[in-house]
């Protein structure tokens, strides 16, 4: 008993720390990234503290958190208190909470602790472990995440916050239904709700869910960009319109905690695409393992790898987002909505209805042709992707026509105006 | 090549998907385009029904030689204990002896089956029966066929039937219709409800196909009512119009009573034959060929009595015979083309078509043909002085319509296979030349801008020659001139009526219905003249209506026109004087039925059907050209020559007030509306009354003590949906409390 | 805005063809861009480390500075033309008698606040003798607010300062090329160029 | 799974433990029978507490949320005895009531939404056309008119005019 | 010995009373008098239920059980129906920790997913759309709130110590059905692949009312469509001229 709360205190620790320090520095890269996008160098001074040692400014993450923990805190006359106080809390509990159930690797070797400790050994890299639910748990912490940003903007009592909470509220309620969509297609193909069943999946099968599943990745990929409220969907926050959305009025703690739980966010969304799409930590001929139920044949150089891979995959995900916010513009919100109900979730049902198919019926059609069934899988995939891509171009669903209506009588604000 | 269980379901379906197709696409999409889809349909339909009569053809010529030669029947003495149970009277105790090996030919399409009940009906054992007395002069396989039928079961099939009737009938609907509709597509032209026009007209081809190769009696009242409901869509086509209107509803109404009658008579058929197809199912169909062939013996007496008069009455509405005339003039508020083909040339004739169907019901009543012909003779009669005076072009052939509908009904009350074949051949090229006066007419019309009283134009024939050359050769087939097809027609049926007033116990009744037949022909002659000279003849007047510039009608008119300008010459003297036709429908098994009748009449009296009496033939045919030209002599006397003036003749008449009977149409009208209308409205007002007053009176009253009692309660439904759960909670509270406690 | 206003013209959007519809060459585009600028040449200037090359000094507005005439004294002749134009009100003259016979007055003292001033150039365009100037020295500061209040004598010290890199505008401007306007078209009958003529 | 199933050994081990309660008689109930017992005594409060906002509140949403805290008690009864009849029929069941309840709360919101519209009002009293007519409408109880708490908005002083310092920083300001 | 029906009988009066003085009236006094009887009877009831023998379990369930119906109690007398609304969310917090503990994982999930996570969401997002400035009146009075309090409770009580009095009655009889052993429930209810089992279970003998509810979740989609719709065709409806006459298209 006692072993196994230090076993999962050691692992909240690993992953808190982890991500929360992983947060802190993806802001420098975020920072560098947005520089070297500008033709700018980016951050580099911070260094060791009292010295001229700059190590390309990698001191910054640890300068801005003790800044905006130090500063002075306005909490404006205004605001609807205990809503406005308990906003950040919720939002970071929601951002945090989604680790209880993401692998950051595979399983540490057996035998590395006593048996009188009583340890389920193997030991699995994940808090929670043997959690059923796993997926949905994601899900459901997602759907508590949105209660922050909503009370946040409800209660700082300005209109510029609720504007970014109302929008926030309809953005991330509806991208959760092609969230779900794109992960039903994964759990389908895997049959079980666990993240680590889902990594064992493509590692035994070695054909990960990207190539298998293209068009739910796409899917997956813009819901959880959407999800994650980063550019091209920053919406709650455009700071062109917005000011700052629904972290307007705060500022200090509250405010890192705000903004920290956004990077915590595309963490989470960097995670779940390495889990669900890209495999995790497999890569072919490295780490392949049909072994990760019972662990027997992980060795430690194994086990590190894995998690590096992972890791590394998950690097490259969260340097995707960051580059993807400089590339392409925001979309107007109808457009948001229009992609999310009118391309989305068309396309994450399409996918979801062929995969269940190809499960059903892919073994039989590849004993038909001779042919790896999961050859079928991943051509049929690219063939729907191109197919669904080339429908919804012709069909022009995330059109909408925002021109004032002029039909209808003038509102009694204008009308006032225009007197 | 065309297998006829292929042909028969097709020609109607074609009119029927066509009828769906500008049905829903006509407002939208067709509109100015409707009539491609029904003139298409009816066309191939048409085409259908010309292939079919000669598959019927080739199969009748093909198994002529190897009819089997007999199927074993014993003969059935005519016993005179039968009367009492309706079986054999004398003629159908006498045609039993006639060997009946011919049933003609039929062919039955079964489609699906509609209704399915069983035991529905009462045993008839009683009827297929052979008496106990009679038994033991049965042969062992009549008994088998006599076994006593549990409760029959009541089975509606959709069945379809081929025979040389159906063939030439669905021939004449779909070539007719044909070319009506060629001809509406010039006539209706702009109209706003183009599409809805070819939308009926095409329901209505679908309907009287149907209604023509329908086996059976429900299937045949069905469609009877169907061809009723889209001749009440067309004549009320231009429903803004009042007239159209009332003339619509008049149409509808009338007909109820004939189909009323109708509907009373399948009803007898039904419990006196236990089944109601024409031809053989579990149960030996009406008109099937096991009781052709004399196995199960037709109900003779009153009961044959009762079936033919109801069946009548249903045919009289339908054919508007003499008490139930009176809708057929009105229904000229309609287009013309409607007036042509519905109400000329196809759906009147479906009385003749059942009667002629129903010969051997007929054959086993004497009264009841004798009624026929006495309704028939009267309504010519009488439709023909109508005629006479009337002025709206169009009422004048509507008349002529009704008497000459009455020939045919004459021509089948004569209760003889010529007489039978007669009428049908009359109404086959009555079809051809009727329709071309009517649209002739709708020509006519069409140039005078919608004016048809011929008291308002003359002097057609120089703006307008091809309908006047047309008209003329419509006027020659109606009035009965030699060569053409009136006269091949018409001098059957007076031959029939003379050869039975010589030969038949009634012959004085017949003689009297040979002199009125005679006089009718005569006065056919002169009213269709005289309409002819009054519209294309004398000084040319247009009434302003027609503009400046009247003019011939466009070739999609006259085309048809034409056509059966040309039909009218030539169809009377390719089947008349050859027989073909008459050859053709003894093929049907009903009338094969009649024919091995006549022969075993002829064989027990000794002559020999038709020969004898050649010279007579002639003569009566001399005489009938006499009467004819003499109405057509004197007719051009007053309207053309104006040798004779009609005025001066009109007043001399009047004086016994004899003009004015005939132009108020012998006041049929007013009859009914003095007889019918007033009665059955003043005794709608008292019901009215009465309800209003006295019963809901009553009703109130007991109304009264809930709504006393509810205003003590209302205030608790104070519309607040919280309180009303309160109470529930109440409840719930004391429910639980009651059973817990 | 009234919708419903005559005055305002409708624009219609630009119609998207098929492969616009398709994101594609938005995405493409929209990434390409991005990367190129990733791994494309830094314009930073490492500042204390590297000087910052202002590229035409003569145009580059920075601390003012007093100049002095051939005999070193200084040019002003307190005339407040300067102290007038300026938009900040920052410059403060006390005007004396003056001691040279060549001129009325002098500034006995001449103060410029350099926190308020704006840097905007008018006093230097306003001065008819053109005594004050702006230099090209741009990393002004310090650690009072006193210390930002130049006076005579530091405006003075900046003239020795920066007099051997940027000659007086007196002297510059005898080095400008012929007047830019001159060049312009006159065959319009305003005599005025337009944006849109072609030449 | 394997550390649950240990959990439920040790409660094996001890589920017929006598354990005194701090005010009433020493119960002694199996582990699986005192669970049912208290889940239905929950859910029971539940559905009861929702009753009472039901039929009370006249706020139309929160008579929805009452509504739901009703289905939620009845779940939390399901689930408890689908564990001890060791069946899922419960929790099955309990699936049909959130499927349901999301049914009503779309339905329910579409129709609070309209409502709202038409009377800018989300009070339920000013929707009583049920009730019979010649009725007077609902009462409205007579309420001292609550007005909001004026909000203080920063406001801009005229553009040119130095803003005057607000009254509780002329005595003390703490930054400068 | 005390029995803990009695218990219960005097927590209900004291919970009646207590819910009446929470709950909003016109005079606006007592809540604070109404929260401690609310409170006194919330620890009778807890005093009468039996323990769970296992002080960890007991603790958890105590707490969530807490949890869950204080704010299922704020849920109902709070003025602001915003802060009902959160309320209302912890107590669905609770709600799905308290099935967590009784090992439906799933539901608990599934709890979370869809009433917090999207109907609960769309509730404040409305509310908050439709939420007037100020407090309004109607928040601030409710129908019958006596009344309403002691039936509802009573309707409590008459549970509490029927479910009370069947299980004194189980102790002292062999009628009441045994209950499950541990190792069945991990045969099947507590099953390790628990979500499985369930969908199996779902998906098999269920699948019928699935299709149905299946249905009606369409159904009440397409309904809540068209209800706004059409309420929001009506309204343009009824505006001076046809929508699409003389709009903008009319370049």
């Amino acid at each position: 008993m006692l072993a196994q709360t230090i076993e999962a205190l050691v692992k909240i620790g690993l992953v808190l720390g982890g991500v929360m320090t992983a947060s802190a520095y993806l802001v420098l890269v975020e920072r560098w990234i947005a520089a070297w996008v500008q033709d700018r160098l980016g951050p580099n001074r911070v260094g060791i503290p009292l010295t001229n040692i700059r190590l390309w400014g990698l001191g910054q993450p640890i300068a801005d958190g003790v800044k905006l923990m130090l500063k002075g805190e306005a909490v404006p006359k205004h605001v609807d208190k205990p809503l406005y106080y308990l906003a950040p809390a919720v939002v970071f509990l929601g951002a945090i909470l989604v680790f209880a159930v993401i692998p950051f690797g595979s399983v540490l070797p057996r035998g590395i602790f006593p048996e009188s400790w009583q340890l389920h050994e193997p030991i699995e890299l994940v808090i929670a472990p043997q959690l059923d639910v796993g997926m949905i748990y994601v899900l459901a912490v997602g759907g508590i995440a949105v209660y922050g940003v909503v009370l946040g903007g409800w209660g700082s009592n300005n209109k510029y916050s609720f504007f970014g909470a109302i929008r926030s509220a309809a953005q991330l309620i509806s991208y959760e239904i092609p969230l779900g969509l794109g992960i039903l297609g994964v759990v389908l193909a895997t049959g079980s709700l666990r993240l680590d069943a889902i990594i064992a999946q493509q590692a035994d099968s070695g054909w990960w869910n990207i190539v298998q599943q293209p068009l739910g990745f796409l899917v997956f990929t813009v819901a959880a960009f959407a999800e994650a409220t980063r550019l091209p969907f920053d919406l709650p926050e455009a700071e062109q319109e917005l000011v700052g959305g629904y972290h307007t009025e705060y500022s200090g703690i509250k405010l890192m905690l705000l903004l920290v739980s956004e990077f915590l966010h595309m963490i989470a969304a960097a995670f779940l695409m390495v889990v669900l799409f890209l495999g995790g930590w497999h890569i072919w001929g490295l780490t392949d393992g049909i072994d990760s139920p019972g662990g027997e044949l992980v060795t430690w150089p194994v086990a590190v790898l894995r998690v590096v891979i992972m890791l590394a995959k998950v690097l490259a995900v969260i340097l995707f987002f960051m580059i993807a916010r400089w590339s392409w513009p925001r979309f107007r919100f109808d457009q948001l909505m229009q992609i999310a109900w009118r391309v989305m979730i068309p396309w994450g049902l399409a996918n979801l209805g062929v995969v269940a198919i190809m499960i059903e019926y892919g073994d039989r059609i590849g004993a038909a042709t001779g042919i790896d069934w999961r050859i079928w899988m991943a051509l049929i995939g690219f063939a729907t992707l191109i197919i669904v891509w080339a429908a919804t171009v012709i069909a022009d669903p995330s059109r909408t026509d925002n021109r004032p209506r002029r039909d209808l009588p003038v509102p009694s604000f204008l009308a006032d105006e225009a007197n | 090549m065309f297998d006829i269980a292929l042909l028969l379901p097709l020609i109607p379906a074609l009119p029927l998907a066509a009828a769906i197709v500008i049905g829903a696409l006509g407002p939208w999409l067709l509109r100015d385009r409707s009539h491609v889809p029904a003139v298409a349909a009816i066309g191939i339909s048409c085409l259908l029904s010309l292939l079919l009569l000669w598959s019927v053809h080739q199969e009748i010529s093909g198994s002529a030689r190897q009819r089997p030669a007999a199927l074993a029947y014993t003969q059935h003495e005519s016993g005179g204990s039968a009367a009492d149970h309706g079986v054999g009277d004398d003629p159908a105790g006498n045609r039993n002896s006639a060997g009946a090996t011919a049933v003609g030919f039929e062919r039955i399409v079964r489609l699906w089956t509609w209704a399915a009940v069983e035991k529905a009906g009462l045993a008839h054992t009683e009827l297929t029966a052979p008496e106990p007395a009679n038994a033991g002069h049965l042969g062992a396989d009549a008994s088998t066929v006599h076994t006593p039928t549990a409760r029959p079961a009541f089975k509606i099939e959709i069945a379809l039937r081929a025979d040389p009737l159906t063939a030439v009938m669905l021939a004449t609907v779909t070539l007719v219709s044909l070319v009506v509709a060629v001809y509406s597509i010039g006539y209706m032209h702009g109209d706003r409800g183009y599409w809805r026009f070819f939308a009926y007209i095409s329901l209505f081809v679908f309907s009287m196909t149907m209604l023509v190769s329908a086996s059976n009696f429900i299937l045949l009242y069905v469609f009877w009512e169907a061809v009723g409901l889209c001749s009440y869509l067309l004549i009320g086509f231009w429903y803004q119009k009042p007239e159209a209107a009332a003339a619509g509803k008049k149409a509808f109404i009338v007909n109820r009573v004939g189909d009323f009658g109708f509907a009373l008579g399948v009803f007898l058929l039904w419990t006196t034959y236990g089944t109601l197809d024409f031809h053989d199912g579990a149960v030996p169909g009406i008109l099937g060929q096991t009781r052709l062939s004399g196995a199960a013996p037709f109900v003779g007496g009153a009961t044959a009595t009762a079936i033919c008069l109801l069946l009548m009455l249903g045919a009289c509405g339908k054919s508007a015979q003499f008490p139930l005339h009176v809708w057929l003039p009105d229904a000229m508020e309609g287009p013309t083309p409607v007036s042509a083909l519905i109400h000329a040339a196809t759906m009147v004739t479906a009385g003749v078509y059942m009667v002629a169907r129903c010969t051997p019901l007929y054959l086993a009543s004497v009264e009841a043909q004798q009624i026929v012909a006495v309704i028939g003779g009267a309504t010519a009669l009488m439709a023909a002085i109508i005629a006479i005076t009337q002025t709206d072009l169009k009422r004048i052939l509507a008349y002529s319509t009704i008497s000459q509908l009455g020939y045919m009904f004459l021509a089948l009350g004569a209760g003889t296979l010529a007489g039978v074949t007669a009428g049908m051949f009359h109404l086959f090229t009555h079809a051809f030349f009727k329709a071309l006066l009517f649209l002739g007419a709708g020509s006519v019309m069409h140039a005078m801008g919608g004016v048809i009283d011929i008291r308002c134009f003359s002097g057609l024939r120089r703006i307008m020659p091809v309908t006047h050359w047309t008209f003329l050769v419509g006027c020659l087939g109606l009035a009965g001139v030699f060569p053409l097809a009136g006269f091949w027609s018409k001098d059957p049926i007076l031959v029939a009526l003379h050869d039975q007033a010589s030969t038949s116990s009634a012959g004085s009744l017949y003689y009297w219905l040979y002199i009125a037949g005679m006089l009718g022909a005569a006065l056919t002659a002169f009213y269709t003249f005289r309409a002819f000279w009054l519209t294309f003849y004398g000084p040319l007047r247009t009434p302003p209506e027609a503009g400046h510039h009247a003019h011939e009608s466009p070739p999609s008119m006259t085309g048809p026109l034409v056509l059966l300008a040309v039909a009218t010459l030539g169809v009377g003297a390719a089947f008349g004087p050859t027989r073909l036709f008459e050859q053709f429908l003894l093929d049907t098994p009903s009338l094969e039925y009649a024919r091995a009748l006549a022969e075993q009449a002829a064989a027990g009296t000794g002559a020999h059907v038709g020969n004898d009496a050649h010279g007579a033939h002639t003569a009566v045919a001399l005489l009938s050209q006499a009467v004819v030209l003499a109405g057509i002599a004197l007719s051009a006397m007053m309207y053309l020559g104006r040798q004779i003036d009609p005025e001066k003749l009109a007043a001399a008449l009047d004086r016994a007030k004899l003009y004015t009977l005939s132009y108020r149409k012998m006041y049929w009208d007013e009859i009914y509306q003095a007889t019918v209308v007033w009665p059955a409205w003043i005794a709608a007002q008292i019901s009215a009354a009465l309800d209003r007053l006295v019963i809901d009176g009553l009703v109130d009253l007991c109304g009264l003590a809930p709504k006393l009692l509810g205003a003590a309660l209302r205030p608790l439904q104070n519309g607040l949906v919280q309180y009303y759960a309160l109470a529930m909670v109440i409840g719930l509270l004391l429910l639980l409390g009651a059973l817990l406690w | 805005m009234d919708p419903h206003d005559k005055s305002i013209r409708w624009i219609k959007p630009p119609e998207l063809g098929l492969l616009e519809r398709s994101y594609l060459p938005l995405f493409l585009d929209g990434i390409t861009t991005t990367l190129r600028h990733l791994f494309s040449r830094k314009k930073t200037v490492q500042f204390p480390d590297e000087p910052h090359q202002i590229p035409d000094p003569l145009l580059y507005r920075g601390v003012h500075r007093l100049n002095r005439d051939e005999q070193g004294r200084v040019k002003c002749v307190a005339c407040f033309l300067c102290a007038t134009a300026c938009p900040a009100h920052c410059i403060d003259i006390v005007a004396a008698e003056s001691p040279w016979p060549d001129r009325e007055k002098y500034p006995e003292s001449f103060t410029i606040d350099e926190l308020r001033c704006i840097f905007c150039g008018m006093c230097e365009e306003a001065c008819p003798v053109d005594a004050i100037e702006l230099t090209s020295l741009y990393d002004l500061s310090g650690k009072s607010r006193e210390e930002m209040i130049f006076d005579k004598e530091k405006l003075l010290s900046v003239y020795d300062q920066t007099i051997d890199k940027e000659p007086m505008r007196s002297r510059r401007q005898t080095a400008q090329p012929a007047g830019a306007r001159s060049t312009l078209p006159t065959d319009r009958r305003d005599g005025l160029p337009t944006d849109n003529d072609p030449s | 799974m394997a550390r649950s199933a240990s959990r439920t050994a040790r409660i094996r081990r001890r589920q017929l433990v006598e354990r005194r309660l701090p005010m009433t008689a020493s119960i002694t109930m199996h582990y699986e029978l005192a669970l049912l017992h208290n889940y239905l005594i929950v859910g029971a409060m539940l559905f009861c507490i929702g009753l009472v906002g039901f039929i009370s509140r006249r706020n139309m949403i929160v008579m929805f949320l009452s509504a739901e805290m009703m289905l939620q008690g009845v779940a939390l009864s399901l689930v408890a005895f689908s564990r001890v009849h060791n069946d899922f029929g419960g929790q099955i069941l309990v699936v049909f009531v959130i499927a349901v309840a999301a049914c009503e709360a779309a339905v329910a919101l579409a129709l609070v939404q309209v409502l709202f519209s038409r009377r800018k009002s989300l009070d339920i009293a000013l929707w009583h056309q049920l009730r019979e007519e010649g009725l007077p409408p609902f009462p409205a109880q007579p309420l001292p008119e609550q007005t909001p708490e004026k909000p203080q908005w920063p406001r801009l002083p005229p553009a040119g005019v130095q803003p005057a310092p607000p009254s509780e920083l002329t005595d003390y300001r703490p930054d400068v | 010995m005390i029995d803990p029906r009695h218990l219960y009988i005097l927590a209900t009066v004291l919970a009646a009373l207590g819910m009446w003085r929470l709950l909003p009236r016109a005079d606006a006094g007592g809540r604070l008098g109404g929260a401690a009887l609310v409170a006194v009877a919330l620890g009778l009831f807890a005093a009468g239920l039996p323990g769970l023998s296992n002080w960890i379990a007991d603790c958890v369930f105590y707490v969530l059980a807490a949890v869950t119906i204080v704010a299922a109690i704020c849920t109902v007398t709070f003025r602001n129906p915003v802060y009902c609304a959160i309320w209302f969310g912890l107590s669905l917090l609770g709600t799905a920790g308290l099935l967590l503990l009784v090992g439906a994982q799933f539901l608990a999930i599934a709890t979370v997913v869809v009433y917090a996570g999207a109907i609960l969401v769309t509730f404040l997002f409305v509310l908050m759309l439709a939420q007037p400035e100020g407090r309004a009146s109607y928040d601030r009075v409710s129908f019958e709130s006596l009344l309403a309090a002691v039936a509802s409770i009573a309707i409590l009580g008459l549970l509490t110590v029927a479910i009370a009095g069947v299980f004194q009655r189980s102790g002292e009889s062999t009628a009441f059905p045994a209950p499950p052993q541990s190792a069945e429930l991990h045969q099947k209810v507590l099953h390790p692949l628990h979500t499985a089992q369930l969908g199996a279970e779902l998906f098999g003998r269920w699948l019928i009312a699935v299709e149905v509810a299946g249905v009606l979740l369409l159904v009440a989609l397409v309904g809540a469509a068209v209800i706004v719709l059409h309420a929001r065709s009506g309204r343009q409806s009824s505006g001076p001229q046809h929508p699409q006459s003389g709009g903008p298209q009319q370049w």
